[in-house]
């Protein structure tokens, strides 16, 4: 269990990669570029995680309470947005791609070779 | 505030283009064009006067009086959350001579990108009588509101001194980068490069946040001076330190572009509208060097992080990979644009290189030779602009001797390139002299390698400007491989041209064009980003890659820059000092700053990569290269897929091989 | 915050549960996955209301609120790919039975206060939204599309096909 | 590359990098570990500001500056999302028809409509108290006004959506915080400093700047996600392709034989 | 019995993350990415992050899958599913090939 969480966001992380490398969809490897980031999350937030700690929100809690971490919170915080609006931003390139290419295949897209 | 000009400024360095990206998302669609443009400029100068500012308050040695009096950084913590005992719970922006130099270098680029687009560049076409959502996007307001946030997010990367707000500022810079990229959506390529752009610089972002994750685990701190301390007070390095290690730097390497990280650069340059290329290319890249470093020296030089001899055999070795490839493939390049983008990556490489070798002298070389060399590629750049929107390509050999016409550009054009391959008094030549004599003590083959890098990427630009404006030597001639390449993407050229309709009928010989510029499969027929190709030359268009080019060549002149590099280059690589004055407000009481300036030995091998550089470029207008050698570089070539999913295997590979190169000495054999 | 490990064992019910849910949304054909997202978001909500009483802390309630109001949301843009939404009985009979049954013992353990009237209106919300959702309405996929070509397609190819509801597999 | 070849280079490395992974895994503290320097001076600092959520406070007043990355993050996406998806030359534009949706489900939209906008607004207006803020009301507000495009009709939703307005507001949240600093820097004593009254602890009203800077986010992100979901609908539902597009070729409609 | 709540938690995400990953069909796609979130909101309840999995619950429940499956929308219109078919291969390799050699305008190869 001391190790569980931090391992399950290595999981994460390597099976979103896994899912990009393979993909033959842009709009499933913009889903497999979520799944790598929410391996973020795991990490951070295990990392903040306290035992027998509650949330660091006193509105119904004693300020003395034992508390876990804020900071990996508003991190995570932080961090989901970015996910959010990245993903918005890649779907909206995927959109315009199928347009002009016809497919969002990426094996049949090779424009940009060397 | 009496501490204002120096600290104060900071944080309004990057607030300034924010406020100015709101104004303009809004008005911009109510003003006329020059009203906008006029309005990005004003706030992109008023955060750039800020910059330098803060600079010169720093030269006048009351930068400190933000945070440590006295002291050589100025720090200013924003919330004013200083730090009691323990690390303090805010964000520090810290200003050194380096990162406040390359905010200010950041802010003049947007400037002249913003002249450079004055008035210009083709805003998106707004569809006639279309309402909310699309008509939004055809407001004039557009584009310079994202170079605004862009100048924002390239600013704050340099001046934090947080990890995490450090990776805040790396994902804006993503994002607004992105959009940039393929800003031209009519096209279908930049929609591509765009992408791949996007989801390489996402994965590298994400690295970077697990190492964050790490840190945090092993040190409870964000800040970089906090971080440093708490690795060093936890004792020798392990796989955990390792690991965090080589997740930052891979993440902040992704945006370096270095070898084999760098897929997604030549795709997205080719295809970015030239003005963003100028920001790509001239600065944006060179800050991901700079991440790297600045997190290398400031958390992981001390006793607790990664050893030395570890830390720069994994620099010296991406470096030199990277320069290498990139030297290579940008001579195989035909495409202007391409060709530019790859003497980046190999640029990016020397960068890597010449602070790789972790010592002030390497470190003060490196920044001289990012400030030259921004300037340079810069004008080259904004050369090629010049070129698309006149002739609607940007390939080599169609455009083989075409540009007689244009004697002033063709010159700017040779000049950018003698400079790139290390003319003195050019400041590309003293960096590169600098950096090359540091690496050289290290290890005296690397000389060798700045010699011929230079001397490649130059000398293909200085071929390519031969070709196209003086048409010196034959008419290029495809060779086979070439026109297989045609046969293959002759459909492709077709697909590409029925997005841009409206510019054929400007242009009635680009059905020709699309097609044979199929050969080499980046074909070399454009869209002039100005609407239509270019019949007059705008003055601006001009003076902006002039004075870019005077200022490299002034970095090179200007012994007071020297001499403030010189200084740059020892408070930056510093790791004590550094969280002395961020902590505990002492002045940095460092080593004297290296000599910094001509030698030479430094002039002379900047004269022979020259001379090197130049022969090249003469014996290769005579005639293509020997099919031989096209067949030993064909693989190289190969790798450039633009596939996606190939692009993140590299990457992988990347942290992969970091870590195989990092591990002996932390923790192997130890 | 003492924690009381009871109403955490029975929160852990609706989370184990979940399992086999994943199975039925990752494998099942789109209508099926639709029905069994509903219900995860339906075990989801139970098991943040019971996590709320279990950690003690009343302001977790905001969770399962936030669930209630949005899972319908979701619900229905989904349906709006896979034309409508599907009669799903066996989910309106697990919310109208389990919803209560967590719900009132949660109201009578925490007394008559501000928490039991919010839990009351969760309640009330995810049986009204489950009940809604899973009451199996046809609705053409392809209103909304005003595409002349997507018109001859109809809901199974555009609507159904595109988005994988291709029945036999 | 090809496909095996892809697949060969990256199991290779990520072989390398879960083992190396899963070694720096065993340095980790423990799951659950004591030590949290930086956390208890957070919270610390948050009581000393009375703001009853840590997670706030750290989020808009410690380290308020991430907070600000962040939202540009998302203005710049906004904007970058309407630039990229405008309606290109060639391209048509359709009127949709309106859906036809069962009065059940229609019932339960509009129903939910009201109470989903209430929690939305009462997520943003607690951020400083309870859990939630700016970002997640937010959310939840552009979320419900969504609603009405699943459960009624996308032509009901755009009688409600003047684009134009949402952007003005995206804009004008973005300008807001950032102003709130500079004003702070120029007139106060730092970037984004915390100048108001405190209040009193676990109020509506306490914690100072918090407040205007949460509802600053909450209206930027109300109005960026319905822009952002405005342009998307927008392709989906009202432009056509522009004829001859790439896709023409064999566009027949095939149903999948199955 | 917080850390079984959690273990069962992390065991749930890292299954839906798999899931996720292999269904290669995005519209599929986007039914298990939507479980997902509500797996991790549960996990950040359970490590007591009650403000991240409001957050986590208000992007992955409705947002995300509306964005996803509008682009899908618009992506597959006309051609009854172009990229349906380029998804197909993902999931029957045997079809998806056949596909790949017929020739199409504006295609490669």
């Amino acid at each position: 269990m001391s190790v569980l969480p931090y391992l399950v966001a290595g999981w994460i992380f390597l099976v979103g990669l896994y899912g990009l490398v393979t993909s033959r969809d842009l709009i499933h490897a913009v889903g497999c570029l979520a799944v790598t980031q929410s391996s973020t999350y795991v990490l951070l937030l295990a990392v903040g995680y306290r035992r027998g700690g509650t949330a660091p929100v006193f509105a119904d809690a004693p300020a003395g309470a034992r508390v876990v971490d804020p900071v990996v919170q508003a991190l995570t915080l932080t961090d989901i947005v970015v996910g959010a609006t990245v993903t918005a931003l890649l779907l909206a390139l995927v959109v315009q791609l199928r347009k002009r290419h016809g497919t969002v295949d990426p094996d049949r897209l090779s424009e940009l070779r060397g | 505030m009496s501490a204002f000009p120096a600290a104060s400024a900071l944080p309004l360095v990057v607030a300034v283009p924010l406020l100015g990206a709101a104004v303009l998302a809004v008005a911009g669609r109510r003003l006329p064009r020059v009203a906008a443009d006029a309005v990005a400029v004003a706030f992109a100068g008023t955060a750039a006067a800020g910059a330098l500012l803060a600079a010169a308050g720093w030269a006048r040695g009351a930068g400190g009086a933000g945070g440590a009096r006295g002291s050589a950084y100025a720090v200013q913590w924003l919330g004013g959350w200083r730090p009691g005992r323990g690390g303090g719970t805010g964000i520090a922006f810290v200003g050194d001579p380096l990162s406040l130099g390359l905010a200010a270098l950041v802010s003049l680029l947007v400037i002249a990108v913003l002249a450079y687009s004055w008035r210009y560049f083709e805003e998106p076409p707004l569809p006639p009588g279309s309402p909310g959502t699309a008509g939004a996007a055809g407001r004039s307001g557009a584009f310079p509101a994202l170079v605004l946030l862009f100048q924002a997010s390239m600013s704050g990367f340099c001046l934090t001194g947080d990890l995490f707000d450090a990776f805040v500022f790396f994902e804006l810079m993503g994002v607004v980068a992105y959009a940039l990229t393929g800003l031209r959506v009519e096209e279908p390529r930049p929609v591509h490069g765009a992408l791949a752009f996007g989801v390489v610089n996402s994965l590298g972002g994400y690295a970077l946040l697990l190492g964050i994750g790490l840190l945090y685990a092993r040190t409870g701190e964000l800040g970089l001076a906090q971080l440093g301390r708490r690795l060093d007070h936890g004792g020798g390095p392990d796989a955990l330190v390792l690991a965090a290690f080589v997740l930052v730097t891979a993440g902040l390497l992704v945006k370096a572009a270095a070898v084999p990280f760098h897929f997604w650069l030549p795709d997205a340059h080719a295809v970015a509208p030239t003005p963003v290329c100028l920001l790509l290319s001239g600065v944006m890249v060179e800050l991901g060097a700079y991440g790297a470093f600045r997190v290398y020296w400031t958390v992981f030089a001390g006793s607790g992080g990664v050893p030395p001899e570890a830390a720069t055999r994994t620099f010296l070795t991406v470096g030199v990979l990277t320069a290498l490839l990139g030297a290579v493939m940008c001579w195989r390049q035909r495409h202007l644009k391409r060709l530019l983008a790859f003497s980046t990556v190999a640029h990016g490489g020397l960068f890597a290189v010449g602070a790789g070798v972790l010592s002030a002298d390497g470190t003060a070389g490196t920044a001289l030779y990012v400030l030259a060399h921004a300037g340079v590629k810069a004008a080259l750049f904004a050369c090629t602009g010049i070129l698309l929107d006149r002739y609607a390509s940007v390939d080599e050999h169609r455009l083989y001797g075409r540009a007689r016409e244009l004697p002033l550009v063709g010159g700017m054009f040779l000049l950018g390139g003698l400079a790139l391959c290390g003319l003195p008094p050019f400041g590309t030549s003293l960096g590169k002299a600098i950096a090359e004599e540091a690496a050289g003590r290290q290890l005296p083959w690397l000389t060798g390698v700045f010699v011929l890098v230079s001397a490649l990427t130059g000398g293909a630009v200085l071929r390519a400007g031969l070709r196209v404006f003086a048409g010196v030597g034959p008419r290029p001639r495809a060779t086979a491989a070439e026109t297989a390449g045609t046969e293959r993407t002759h459909t492709g050229a077709r697909n590409r041209d029925r997005g841009t309709d409206r510019h054929r009928e400007r242009d009635p010989d680009r059905g020709r064009d699309g097609v044979d510029g199929g050969a080499e499969r980046t074909p070399g027929d454009e869209v002039p980003e100005t609407g239509g190709p270019l019949r007059r030359i705008p003055a601006t268009m001009l003076l902006v890659p002039a004075a870019l080019l005077a200022a490299a060549l002034a970095v090179g002149l200007v012994p007071q820059l020297a001499a403030a590099a010189g200084r740059a280059g020892r408070l930056f690589a510093a790791h004590g000092p550094y969280a002395a004055a961020v902590l505990d407000g002492r002045a940095a009481h460092g080593s004297s700053p290296p000599a910094v300036g001509w030698t030479g030995t430094g002039a002379a091998l900047g004269l022979a990569s020259t001379a090197l550089g130049a022969g090249l470029a003469l014996l290769a207008v005579r005639g293509p290269l020997p099919e031989a050698l096209d067949r030993v570089l064909g693989p190289l070539r190969r790798l450039q897929s633009g596939h996606i999913g190939d692009y993140v295997a590299w990457t992988t590979a990347g942290l992969a091989l970091l870590a195989a190169l990092a591990a002996p000495g932390t923790v192997l054999g130890r | 915050m003492r924690t009381s490990d009871g109403w955490l064992a029975a929160a852990l019910v609706p989370l184990v549960l979940l399992a086999p849910v994943l199975w039925r949304v990752a494998t099942g054909r789109p209508r099926d996955r639709l029905i069994a997202l509903n219900l995860a978001q339906l075990l989801a909500a139970l098991a943040l209301l019971l996590a709320s009483q279990g950690f003690a802390r009343s302001s977790y309630l905001d969770l399962a609120l936030l669930l209630a109001v949005l899972a319908p949301a979701g619900t229905l843009v989904f349906a709006r790919f896979v034309g409508g939404v599907p009669a799903a009985p066996f989910v309106r009979r697990i919310a109208c039975a389990a919803v209560p049954a967590t719900v009132l013992p949660l109201c009578a353990a925490g007394g008559v206060s501000r928490q039991s009237v919010k839990l009351l209106v969760i309640g009330a919300l995810l049986v009204a939204g489950s009940v809604v959702t899973s009451s199996g309405t046809q609705e053409s996929a392809e209103a909304d599309v005003a595409d002349p070509a997507g018109g001859g397609t109809g809901p199974g190819a555009a609507g159904g096909g595109a988005e994988g509801g291709v029945p036999g597999d | 590359m090809t496909r095996r070849g892809r697949l060969r280079l990256f199991l290779l490395a990520a072989l390398v990098l879960a083992a190396g992974y899963a070694v720096a895994c065993l340095d980790l503290p423990p799951f659950g570990g004591d030590r949290h320097p930086y956390g208890d001076r957070a919270v610390h600092a948050a009581l000393a500001r009375r703001t009853a959520n840590a997670v706030a406070s750290v989020n808009f007043d410690q380290r308020a500056m991430d907070t600000l990355g962040e939202e540009t993050i998302l203005f710049a996406a906004v904007l970058g999302a309407v630039v990229l998806l405008r309606r290109t030359a060639g391209e048509a534009r359709t009127e949709p028809e309106p859906a036809r949706v069962s009065a059940g489900v229609r019932r339960l939209g509009l129903a939910l409509l009201p109470v989903a906008l209430l929690v939305g607004l009462y997520v943003v207006a607690h951020g400083n108290v309870t859990p939630g803020g700016g970002f997640q009301g937010g959310v939840v507000v552009a979320t419900a006004l969504h609603l009405l495009y699943v459960a009624a009709d996308y032509r009901a939703l755009e009688r409600i959506r003047p684009v134009s307005r949402y952007e003005l507001g995206d804009a004008a949240g973005e300008f807001a915080y950032t102003m709130t600093g500079v004003c702070t820097a120029l007139a106060g004593p730092a970037f984004l400093a915390n100048v108001l009254p405190l209040g009193t602890f676990r109020a509506l009203a306490s914690a100072g700047t918090v407040v205007l800077l949460n509802a600053a986010v909450g209206m930027e992100v109300a109005c960026g996600v319905v822009v952002l979901l405005a342009t998307f609908l927008d392709q989906a539902v009202e432009i056509a392709d522009a004829p001859g597009g790439p896709r023409s070729a064999d566009g027949a409609p095939e149903e999948e034989p199955t | 019995m917080t850390d079984v709540l959690v273990a069962v938690a992390l065991l749930l995400v890292a299954a839906a993350a798999t899931a996720a990953v292999v269904n290669r069909d995005p519209a599929r796609q986007a039914f298990v990415l939507s479980f997902l979130g509500l797996s991790l909101a549960l996990l950040f309840t359970y490590v007591q992050a009650p403000d991240v999995a409001l957050s986590q619950l208000a992007v992955g429940s409705a947002l995300t899958p509306l964005m996803i499956l509008l682009t899908v929308r618009k992506v597959t219109r006309g051609s009854a599913g172009g990229p349906a078919r380029t998804a197909g291969p993902g999931r029957r390799p045997d079809r998806g090939t056949a596909r790949d050699r017929r020739p199409r305008r504006g295609e490669r190869r």
